[in-house]
């Protein structure tokens, strides 16, 4: 009911908009559970599994950066949280099932995210985002000195005792992707109700002018740890996925800084406030370095010196790339492909 | 008549600079009440005090019966003080309806859950959240715009949806800082107008800061002239043009 | 730019990534040959160890294809894959080279970073392909019921601690007079430095030595407190665990104390060149555990020299770099994968080996003192003898260098360690994780 | 007491060391408003350059001017090619920028002087003398003397120059700043050079005590904690900042890591750093903006 009286109010344009993106979920629905059909064991474990599981941790992070407007640079440290609680529940509660255990794991990296992002009632800007760093370290220290949380494993590494859903075992590359697909597909509905509830409008409204908000009687400080907490819980579920569905076992440097820059890279990158974008992003940051490598194999550059000198020029393309991108498209490749879409509607309208 | 709101001796200083200096006067339910000075003569900083954004250093405040020192911005909100500011301090990348609707967050009944899952309590919100929303659009004029992005909009338009913003949750007490700034005549004349009919249809008491006296003195029913945070003038707009101190320091030099 | 030219170049893009991802086609044929995925990481603060390791693999497996004309025939095709030391870029390598590449097989993957070896651990397990990590695997992975696929071979750091002591006992005159010494180990703060507390605790107990363990933080590049801490303990010796750049500032940082390099021992990760030379003067004296010892006077690396250094078709670029710590490692790696390949051609014939074939090779490696002689490596590597049981090797051994202030002096012969010390330790805690993990340990038939 | 003593006095000296590196941020991030993480890098590149080239017999004071001299080209071209186009985008996006730049300016350091581990020698004997009953660096004592000079330098620099005067200027109001015809790119590229010949004395003093090697770029990690404490913006918050981190982070992992069985160095100043905030949101001598409405 409330949705129909919603769009009803809403421009009339929106509505066939609505349909198409039906249609397009519909489409990419049956499309995500087709792939394993398509994509071979390759693809799956190292392409499009880390692409997701990355967008999944990167629409974490946006909720938090790109509607909230609170910066965070510690994103890992939350996924790992989320990675070595699921990794306790299933093993010192084995009578949890799985969407139980990474719901839990999700909460209590929310609850991490709360306390985190206290200091966010006082500081803003920069500021913060450095104080964000005292999470990543932190919890990276938290994890490798206390191997409690390793069960007391000689290498301080986790793995999954088991991966399965009603003895379905999710093992396998097929199934380890069906467990990331299919628990990612609702994080994003999660996403987008939350965006377009009073909550989301409410952030954005902090994120716009913190001031204004708090004068007309928003709870700032309230949606604040709000955001931090369900941005954690976002990120949580993400570091379990990336611990057992990515890369089956883990220790804490699997979530170090050079993760969190990567989510940032996903956020700045793929577009600020967007859920999509994130995903554009992740493939951004998983592919590039991928690809780099294998043209370097492929295509005789040995004129340019050897493969240490080719692995260094590796790095500078990959930095260009990054500042071109800043620097041409400042909303973010997501804006990029909204902008084309919207270039070809006229055209396909005066043609139809 | 009891005063809705109540100044006692509020003083604010700066970094050893007084904004504000021992300050009391009381305002109406119900009343349009103007202030007036030159720049730096503290106005905004009083509003400021007022719904909670600057606390005062010393004196006390009355508002509906309930006497503070100092209030938290948001508390001011839910005691119903609605606010528009001088900068431009709108949610610049959300839409008209948008503003509009956070404007009402103070009376949100249903709990984050209720709201993400669309659930209990949220419907009936968002079913009147919307058509309060719409209501307060259309009394501003604004219902071409409802579907823009603030950011986009010219000037004069986004002062209204700011009115708007702080118009939709049916404030008891309503700080304008310099709704007209900026603003030809003919605009102005239209302003006074939207605030006059804000007064008398939503029953919100007025307090607002205006550089033109000629508009001020039409609309208001009651101006307060301040000077380097001291109150120079207090009475009806026909009390305060006789006044020979605001003759000497500000209305003399500006007519 | 305008919208279509940034529309054209993004579906160029695209065109080429897709070409690039299933560009098989391009490459050579490889049937016929046997594949050896090269995990390079030649970028980041690990690169400089990277590159005479990688040169070291390279020009053994390029003298064997050239000069001896492949293993018993068969031509290895070396394909790099840069892993810039991450798991995640480690994993796309495996999962890249797995099941071989445009028809050359795959018999083994060396992994060559211990946190990617314990990643690929269920994922080997899964595909069947053995993970080989000669001197940084998993100590628990010694047990082949457990971990079939996962050979750790030739060292680890629970006999490093025991030849430490073994050391020490030597030089002050026999084991009784450890009584009374302490013994300090200066560690990084990470899986991999916290290793040696367990044995050191026991070792401790059994010759009555006190034992002092002080962490320092990864990087490490700030260690003036816990030399201190050292200094006022009255420490005997030290047994630096370090890794990157932890070692050369513990030298300095010990020299600026006052306690003497030559009381110091490094981890076999804190004795290669470029842990003592940024040392600098401080670092004369300085000791180090070597598995894989340097020097260029060993029979293979004088036939590397002629017939590969010489006719300038080694990998190095700088060519100082011969015969040092990291490139000797691997020269040696690259003999343990050939000697399996080897052992594999006498069961199943002179061809490629798949991963199951590789997987028995690798489980019957028997590379004994007179092998040893004949593969010109007396003096480099001690004698490795795996089962199912053991994958790690029966006996474990390493040397003594000492750093001159120009390069290392080797001080002892091989030290052995003594495996049954803490054979029952670790099959415990392999058999823990079988239960943890749910595995049903093989039966050692042979 | 004398090991305590001892101890805060080497957490003192490792704090001049810290301040060493975060001085170049604070000079950047003043006059440009950018988080330059680039600075690593940059610590790395200069070293590395003056290294190579006194290893290809280059007396040491000619490289180090040659050095300085490479580091200001870079400062044109960074301004040139990355801070101009991003004139006026959020701080986040230059942050994110310097990222990048630091990807660029690590792999140009290795592609052009490869990867090698160097050692460096400045002829600073790195022994300990006596002093008052407590054994103390020598080599501290001349870092710090060197960190000392760089501090006056700079204080002058900025006090009694005319371009001086102007960076304190815009880092004041960049807009006034314009607005009386001081040009930002020139004020940019001159505080970009110097930032680089701050990474350059920096590179050096650390890479003498752990080699010229790529980690030399990881010690940006050190400085952050103490450019939260100290304020981005402020030179002497910097040295204070330093000072507190090293001399705290010293006692704690004495004191405080044998009770929770390791060392607590790598978050500890992170955690007293963000205790400092809720305190002092500025910092200790940052500025703190009055928020106007």
């Amino acid at each position: 009911m409330t949705t129909l009286q919603e769009s009803a109010l809403s421009k009339p344009l929106r509505q066939p908009a609505f349909g198409v993106g039906i249609l397009a979920v519909g489409a990419g629905l049956i499309a995500a559970f087709a792939v394993p059909v398509l994509a071979d064991d390759y693809w799956l474990s190292s392409i499009i599994i880390p692409t997701v599981i990355m967008g999944l941790a990167g629409i974490g992070l946006n909720l938090l950066m790109g509607y909230t407007g609170l910066v965070s640079i510690g994103s890992a440290a939350f996924m790992s949280i989320g990675a070595f609680s699921t990794y306790n529940l299933l093993l010192r509660a084995p009578f949890l099932p799985l969407p139980i255990v990474l719901i839990l794991a999700g909460l209590i990296a929310a609850i991490a995210g709360v306390i985190f992002g206290l200091p966010s009632l006082r500081i803003k800007g920069f500021y913060l985002g450095a104080s964000t760093l005292g999470a990543q370290f932190f919890f990276e220290w938290l994890f490798t000195n206390f191997s409690w949380f390793s069960n007391d494993s000689q290498s301080l590494t986790i793995s999954a005792p088991r991966l399965q859903i009603l003895d379905y075992d999710l093992q396998s590359a097929t199934g380890r992707y069906y467990l990331v697909i299919a628990t990612t597909a609702l994080l994003i509905a999660l996403a987008f109700a939350i965006v377009k509830s009073r909550v989301g409008r409410e952030w954005m409204a902090i994120r716009d002018m913190d001031v204004a908000a708090s004068v007309i009687g928003i709870r700032v400080a309230r949606r604040k740890l709000l955001s931090f907490g369900i941005s954690s819980f976002f990120l949580g579920i993400a570091g379990a996925l990336w611990a057992f569905g990515y890369l089956g076992t883990s220790d804490a440097h699997a979530f170090n800084l050079d993760k969190s820059f990567q989510i940032l890279f996903i956020v700045i990158i793929g577009g600020v406030a967007t859920i999509f974008g994130n995903f554009l992003g992740a493939a951004f940051i998983v592919l590039t370095p991928i690809l780099l490598d294998r043209l370097s194999l492929i295509i005789d550059l040995s004129f340019l010196g050897d493969q240490g000198a080719l692995a260094n020029l590796q790095h500078i393309i990959f930095g260009t790339i990054i500042i071109v991108l800043l620097i041409k498209e400042p909303d973010g490749l997501s804006s990029l492909i909204k902008r084309g879409v919207e270039a070809l509607r006229p055209r396909a309208r005066s043609s139809g | 008549m009891t005063g809705l709101l109540e100044l006692h001796d509020v003083s604010l200083s700066f970094k050893g600079v007084r904004a504000l200096n021992a300050l009391s006067f009381s305002v109406a339910k119900g009343e349009i009440c103007a202030l007036i000075g030159p720049n730096g003569a503290g106005k905004s900083s009083l509003l400021n005090v007022i719904n909670g954004v600057y606390r005062a250093d010393a004196g006390d405040i009355v508002f509906d019966g309930l006497r503070f020192e100092a209030i938290h911005a948001q508390k001011a909100a839910h005691l119903g003080i609605g606010r528009t500011f001088q900068h431009n301090a709108l949610f610049r990348r959300l839409t008209v309806r948008e503003n509009v609707l956070a404007g009402l967050s103070r009376h949100g009944t249903a709990s984050f859950f209720e709201n993400i899952f669309r659930l209990g309590r949220d419907g009936a919100e968002r079913r009147g959240f919307l058509a309060r929303a719409e209501q307060t659009i259309s009394f501003l004029g604004l219902p071409r715009h409802t579907e823009r992005v603030v950011s986009t909009l010219p000037y004069g338009l986004q002062k209204r949806v700011d009115l708007a913003r702080a118009l939709v949750s049916g404030p008891k007490l309503l700080l304008l800082d310099e709704p007209m700034a900026g603003m030809n005549q003919e605009e102005k004349e239209e302003m006074s107008r939207v605030i006059r009919e804000a007064n008398r249809v939503f029953g919100s008491t007025v307090v607002l800061i205006e550089h033109d006296v000629g508009i001020v003195l039409n609309l208001a029913s009651h101006v307060v002239v301040l000077d380097y945070g001291r109150k120079l003038a207090d009475g009806t707009p026909d009390e305060v043009r006789k006044n020979p101190d605001v003759i000497a320091a500000y209305l003399g030099t500006v007519h | 730019m305008s919208l279509f030219t940034k529309a054209i170049s993004l579906a160029a893009a695209a065109t080429m990534a897709a070409t690039l991802m299933s560009s098989a086609s391009f490459a050579e044929d490889g049937t016929g040959q046997q594949l050896y995925p090269l995990f390079t990481y030649r970028t980041g603060p690990y690169a400089p160890s990277f590159i005479p390791f990688g040169a070291g693999n390279i020009d053994y497996l390029r003298y064997i294809n050239e000069v001896e004309g492949g293993v018993d025939g068969v031509k290895i095709l070396v394909q790099e894959c840069e892993t810039a030391y991450t798991i995640e870029r480690g994993i796309e390598c495996y999962e890249r080279y797995k099941n071989g590449y445009n028809g050359a097989l795959t018999a083994a993957i060396y992994p060559h970073s211990s946190g990617l070896d314990v990643a690929l651990t269920d994922k080997a397990r899964i595909d069947k392909i053995p993970i080989v990590s000669p001197g940084g695997g998993q100590n628990i992975a010694t047990d082949g019921r457990v971990f079939p696929y996962q050979y750790p071979l030739v060292f680890d750091y629970w006999s490093e601690a025991q030849i430490i002591v073994d050391y020490i006992a030597q030089q002050a005159g026999g084991y009784d007079k450890l009584k009374g010494l302490k013994i300090a180990t200066l560690y990084h703060d990470s899986g991999y430095g916290r290793d040696t507390i367990e044995p050191l605790g026991i070792l401790s107990k059994k010759y009555g030595f006190e034992d002092i363990q002080i962490p320092v933080p990864h990087p490490g590049e700030q260690q003036q407190t816990q030399w201190q801490q050292i200094r006022r303990a009255g420490a005997d010796w030290v047994f630096l665990r370090g890794w990157g750049v932890m070692t050369p500032v513990a030298i300095k940082t010990a020299a600026r104390v006052g306690f003497p390099a030559d009381r110091i021992i490094g981890d076999i990760w804190s004795g290669s060149e470029d842990d003592a030379r940024p040392a600098g003067a401080a670092a004369k004296g300085y000791l180090a555990v070597s598995v894989f010892p340097p020097g260029t006077d060993y029979g293979i690396l004088k036939t590397l020299k002629k017939d590969i250094l010489d006719k300038g078709e080694s990998d190095l670029k700088d060519n100082s770099k011969f015969g040092t710590v990291y490139y000797n490692y691997g020269v040696i790696e690259a003999i343990t994968f050939v000697e399996a390949l080897r052992t594999g051609h006498k069961k199943f014939g002179n061809r490629p080996l798949t991963a199951a074939e590789g997987q028995w090779a690798l489980e019957n490696l028997d590379i004994d003192q007179k092998r040893i002689a004949e593969l010109g490596a007396e003096g480099l590597i001690s004698p490795l003898k795996t089962s199912i049981d053991n994958h790690k090797g029966e006996t474990i051994a390493a040397k003594i260098i000492q750093w001159n202030g120009q390069s290392w002096d080797t001080r002892t012969d091989w030290i052995k360690a003594d495996a049954s010390l803490f054979a029952d330790v670790i099959k415990a805690k392999a058999a823990a994780y079988a239960k943890e993990k749910g595995i049903e340990p093989r039966v050692a038939t042979n | 007491m004398s090991y305590f003593l001892e101890t805060l006095v080497s957490g003192l000296f490792a704090g001049v060391m810290y301040s060493l590196v975060a001085i170049g941020f604070v000079l950047i991030y003043k006059a440009s408003g950018v988080f330059n993480f680039a600075q690593g890098a940059m610590l790395l590149f200069s070293a590395l350059t003056v290294v190579t080239l006194t290893e290809k017999g280059m007396p040491f004071a000619l490289a180090f001017i040659v050095t300085s001299f490479v580091m200001v080209v870079m400062a044109i071209l960074i301004e040139w090619l990355v801070l101009r186009p991003l004139r006026n985008r959020d701080p986040l996006t230059l942050f994110m920028a310097t990222l990048g730049l630091s990807y660029v300016i690590e792999g140009f350091a290795q592609l052009l002087m490869g990867m090698d581990v160097h050692m460096l020698d400045l002829g600073i004997p790195d022994v300990a003398v006596q002093v008052g009953g407590i054994y103390v660096s020598q080599f501290d004592i001349i870092a710090s003397l060197i960190a000392l000079t760089l501090v006056a330098t700079l204080a002058i620099a900025f006090n009694k120059t005319r371009m001086g005067i102007s960076l304190r200027a815009v880092a004041a109001d960049t807009l006034a700043a314009q607005s009386i015809g001081i040009r930002l790119p020139v004020i940019w590229r001159i505080v970009w050079s110097v930032a680089g010949i701050v990474a350059l004395v920096a590179g050096l003093v650390w890479g003498s005590r752990q080699g010229v090697q790529y980690s030399l770029s990881l010690v940006t990690l050190k400085a952050l904690p103490v450019l939260i404490i100290g304020g981005f913006s402020s030179i002497p918050g910097a040295i204070a900042g330093g000072l507190l981190v090293g001399a705290t982070e010293a006692l704690a992992d004495i004191y405080i890591g044998p009770l929770v069985n390791g060392s607590v160095s790598t978050w500890f100043a992170y955690i007293l750093a963000v205790g400092f905030l809720l305190a002092r949101p500025a910092g200790l001598f940052g500025d703190r903006e009055i928020e106007r409405v």
